[in-house]
């Protein structure tokens, strides 16, 4: 355990740890289901195996087989029964082995948990957490590896959160626990094994809808998430001796999204470049982009541009994956192209 | 309200009448409406399944949890939610259980009966209920989730997913399939590889009940027995009412599909009146004046009610 | 039957009859049945009953219960049915009840249709229609109602369309059948009913990816799709007298998407609006907004503005619904302030 | 190469024999190179399961129609696919039959030879093999398709209204359940109400088979009867191969959940043993020596063979 300086972190003051996203992901959970025994979690191989990432080891020890349930391949039960277990008090945090398998529970997901509430004149709170991971890991295919997250963004009744570090990875989930709403809660399998500082305390929340900057900068704001706030990160940290500095900002969660920064930014460095690694077609970017020009358009000094992941399929090997996403030499070239407009 | 201990048969026998009734001059009464006067959105009619609805309902206590299905408003009626905000719900109204958000017929709720409310999407009430029983099994309240469906819906993946879980983890769920015999144009012989739904039953391990749906009290027992096995804890039951399907899929249907003998008004084996002969002619006069009466003076305060603001539009999307 | 000048219709030459869009819709399948053997049909009640909406009346009788095949209530089976039966040398257009019920066949629409191609390959096409009955119609309520094009254009493998008249749903259905590769057909059911003119012939294919200019104009530019379309063009006529020549531009297919044209048009009008009905957030309109900015950002003299449906899900209540998607008024209100900026 | 007319038992026995002991050089080449190199993606090895894998192909015709599962390339093999595209898969190389785009283990695909792939999301087949059926029986082209699928699998709702479309409309399939008794670190007895998969047959109204999945020849003869009453137009069947999982769900995979003893390169009951049985102990080592110099040569080329180009990524997305 080490303490770091607030500055070099972002976090205020307390005592921190450097521990990797999935550590953090797991004492979320652990001291959640120990705060409040309503939480429960089910899903396939979360309990005996902790999880094909091993995000719920040793979980099953602690909190026993009625609150970590492993259940059959079965995703309409994991997500929709979740919403049912809502319904009647307890909140249900539940894993789908990829992202990709929301297709496989749809219906539940963007009809049940989203409108429930409001289709039954909102005599219910649907608590549920749908633990999502997500982003290509390096082989795993075209059905294992996509970037979803917008598609949760545009139906509404849904939250979506989108942790790019450890700390928030940590104070997000228990935000997303905390929360009465329905939260997507989108992991990068790519990140897992990243470390980075962790506030020590049992209450580190990040609220839903505030924007962290990643790293400040004066020339050229972009907006990244997930695996993409390291790479827009060191494409910065490459732009910054040729004179261009560039601002980084990550949304942390797309819905709320806290479009006030990224405006604010964009009205001090009159450039933005948006960075996903989701498909680049109807992606988040289009969303972000189309807000700032709603809002700042007399402040932009060029178009918004997108750097994002191929209209295509991915392929499963894994080097002509990592050719469908952004790279960081590719967010270099773009941001001094856009720069230099 | 289970079969026992409790008030005895004769008592449940007659407030099962005086509900199914009710919702007989209900079902009367919006028919009427709806031809008279239109409707927006879609009433599927369940007149002469309401004797399944209530008799199944009747065996659940008041804290067990509800999930109906879409046709007609015996299951929330005799659950104990009130006719205003049901019909409130049907005509847009301000003090539907839903102020202009579920309506139709298809969305009612009532939270404090437990009344969890519906699916738009056939099937979606399997793993739904299936995950309610779950919560229960953990928190050890001792209640019981009832599921109604169709014999149309019975054909969705979910009923597989949900079924197969909910055996293997001996969760308090009680299906209910009303069979009417048709989904929308959709024969259920013409559909089904055996000759009943809970034919199925073995294939999940649990038992498969087949019961008359015209007889109601019939129904009650069946579904007693099954809700008092999921409160042992010993898992889930499916319970396959044979029921007909009298007018159209909704008001309006005119069911040029339909070979059989169309049924318009008649009821076969009516649980109206299969209910009503053991009761002495003047208690069931009474019970009809007054449920007569009752639906009259709920059906003009939800008329009379103002329509749903639209400020509501944005209300209830979040907590 | 009559003829009436390719001026009036947008249609070049040839006999043309006033039809309805269902009637036109019925059409195209009954013509490219009759076309090519291998096209068939499946879905709930399309044959004895003809289909929900009755779109497919008189095509079991004249095609048989082979050709014309009703199933139970199993939209995986539909969709997943359809790719597998595509792969075996037919041409499966199938039908979902309501837009909304693909989220009950989602893995087989966003990933099997969508992928099977790719992930194997080459080695297959994927010619299947989804056939989707889409929008607001008159208290369907929240799972009967909703505008989902938007996910299907953010998925790559997919083409997709969006109707708005009667001549264009023939057309771009038979286009549709003909096409080697999977579309999701979103027929607007609020247009059912509508009528226009429909060129005779049995070769009447509107191909992919050309935009209809449904209004032409100088001052501003509207997209929009679907219901909007007739929206958009009575806001236009009601501007026209207030010195505000509106161009109401019809995508007709958003993939692929006709861009140059929308280009084009902003090139002259130097200003943009996008009305759709989908939620806002993250639909189609941030698509079309961000690419026009991307391409032609020195040519605005405003921000690209949208109206556009609620970010809620719809309420079951008609008057209610109506108020959560854009009407004449709000398009014509909008465009006034646009067109001030 | 159905049972009946064909060549004689010992042939077919023979050519099951050939193919099996390839599949096992192909498995033990494949793991010392995940050990020893690494590997982009899953390899989920189906050492032991190559005997019901092959046994059942051996049943099919050449234009019958396959959906394999993800467990080894038993199937593909058996169903005539030459290993050197199918290694070039797993290895990401431009002659696999994939170009880099399905790989892994898990997909690869055949036009010519009817391999129509796989989903990578459990239980897509059901759907789309029924689907395929559904399409001969349209064009009334005789073919009869396959689909496998794990006992984990089997839990998938898409089974559901998959089987009971193809039992009402008699479709040419048949489903093949490779039950190994876990799914990922989920044991089948924990998960399923009933003792077998195919105790779930009689729901659907179609025969269920238990075989014995090491006994190639078992399976081989369970199919070819399946396959003929598909193709008289008698409907689907639903076989269940009884095997093991001898290693981790995929190589790498340490099994920690795993409570029976851990199997690890002890077969019990070992097809290529079972099958080797009765041929000549000469012609046996001639065909395993020719198995394994197979194996070597196509690993040897794939190995060679170019990495798929970047230029790929934008091929196939469209037709
Ligand atoms: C997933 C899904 N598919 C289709 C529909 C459209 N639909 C509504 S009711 C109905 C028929 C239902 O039949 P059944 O379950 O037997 O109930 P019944 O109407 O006979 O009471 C259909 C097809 C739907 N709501 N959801
Ligand atoms: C819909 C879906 N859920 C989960 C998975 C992840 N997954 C891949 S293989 C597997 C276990 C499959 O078990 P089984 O079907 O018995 O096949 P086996 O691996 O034993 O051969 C799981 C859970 C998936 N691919 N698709
Ligand atoms: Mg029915
Ligand atoms: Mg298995």
């Amino acid at each position: 355990m080490t303490t770091t300086s607030a500055a070099a972190t972002g976090v205020a003051g307390g005592t921190e740890r450097v521990i990797g996203y999935s550590r953090a992901i797991n004492e979320a959970l652990a001291e959640e289901m120990r705060r409040d025994e309503r939480v429960w979690m089910m899903g396939q191989d979360i309990g005996r195996l902790g999880g094909v990432f091993g995000l719920t080891r040793g979980l099953l020890d602690e909190f026993g087989p009625l609150r970590v349930r492993d259940t059959a391949i079965n995703e309409t039960f994991i997500v929709g029964g979740a919403a049912g277990a809502a319904l009647a008090g307890t909140i249900p945090v539940v894993e789908l082995q990829f992202a990709d398998f929301l297709f496989t529970a749809a219906d539940e997901i963007f009809h049940k948990l989203a409108k429930w509430r409001y289709m039954h004149g909102g005599q219910f709170t649907m608590p549920v957490v749908v633990r999502l991971p997500s982003g290509v890991v390096g082989g795993a295919g075209a059905e294992h590896s996509q970037s979803l997250e917008t598609i949760a963004m545009h139906v509404a009744g849904l939250k979506v959160a989108v942790p790019a570090t450890p700390s928030d990875a940590k104070g997000l989930l228990k935000a997303a626990i905390r929360d009465p709403d329905p939260v997507l809660f989108f992991e990068h399998k790519g990140l897992y094994r990243v470390k980075g500082p962790v506030p020590e305390s049992d209450e580190h929340v990040v609220p839903f809808g505030s924007a962290r900057v990643a790293r400040p900068g004066n020339d050229l704001t972009v907006v990244a998430t997930g695996l993409m706030v390291d790479r827009a990160v060191a494409a910065a940290e490459q732009l910054a001796p040729h004179g261009i500095d560039v601002e980084v900002i990550d949304p942390r969660t797309l819905v709320p999204l806290d479009i006030d920064t990224i405006v604010a930014s964009v009205e001090r460095t009159h450039r933005l470049m948006v960075v996903h690694e989701a498909s680049r077609t109807a992606g988040f970017g289009a969303e972000i982009a189309t807000q700032v020009q709603e809002r700042a358009f007399f402040a932009l000094d060029a178009p918004v541009w997108r750097v994002c992941g191929t209209d295509t399929p991915l392929p499963q090997d894994p080097e002509l994956e990592q050719a469908c996403i952004p790279s960081t030499d590719e967010i270099v070239a773009a941001a001094r192209a856009l720069a230099a407009i | 309200m289970t079969n026992d201990p409790g008030p005895d048969r004769e008592q449940v026998q007659r407030e099962v009448y005086r509900k199914v009734v009710t919702i007989r001059f209900a079902e009367l009464r919006i028919r009427e409406h709806v031809e008279k006067e239109g409707f927006g959105g879609f009433w599927h009619p369940g007149i002469g399944q309401e004797g399944l609805q209530v008799g199944a309902v009747s065996a659940m206590q008041d804290d067990d949890y509800l999930y109906y299905a879409h046709r007609g408003l015996g299951y929330a009626f005799a659950k104990g939610m009130p006719l205003e905000p049901l019909f409130g719900d049907l005509l847009g109204r301000a003090n539907g259980s839903t102020r202009g958000k579920g309506g139709g017929t298809v969305h009612f709720a009532d939270a404090s009966r437990h009344v969890l409310g519906q699916g738009g999407t056939l099937g979606s009430n399997f793993v739904m209920g299936a995950g309610t029983a779950a919560a229960s099994q953990l928190l050890r309240d001792g209640r019981v989730t009832v599921v109604f469906f169709g014999d149309g819906a019975s054909g969705r993946g979910t009923w597989h997913e949900a079924a197969l879980q909910a055996s293997v983890w001996k969760l308090p769920v009680v299906w209910i399939c009303e069979n009417n015999g048709w989904a929308l144009s959709a024969r259920f012989t013409e559909q089904s590889p055996t000759e009943h739904v809970a034919d199925r039953a073995p294939a999940y391990g649990m038992p498969g009940v087949v019961v008359d749906g015209q007889d109601a009290m019939a129904v009650h027992d069946a579904t007693a027995e099954a809700i008092d096995r999921a409160r042992r804890g010993e898992g889930p039951t499916l319970i396959e009412a044979k029921t007909l399907r009298i007018r159209g899929h909704y008001e309006g249907d005119r069911q040029p599909y339909r070979d059989d003998p169309v049924l318009g008004d008649e009821i076969p084996n009516d649980p109206v009146h299969r209910l009503g002969e053991s009761i002495p002619d003047d208690v069931r006069r009474g019970i009809d004046a007054e449920a007569r009466s009752q639906v009259e003076q709920a059906f003009g305060a939800a008329l009379a009610a103002p329509r749903a603001d639209r400020s509501v539009i944005f209300e209830d999307v979040w907590a």
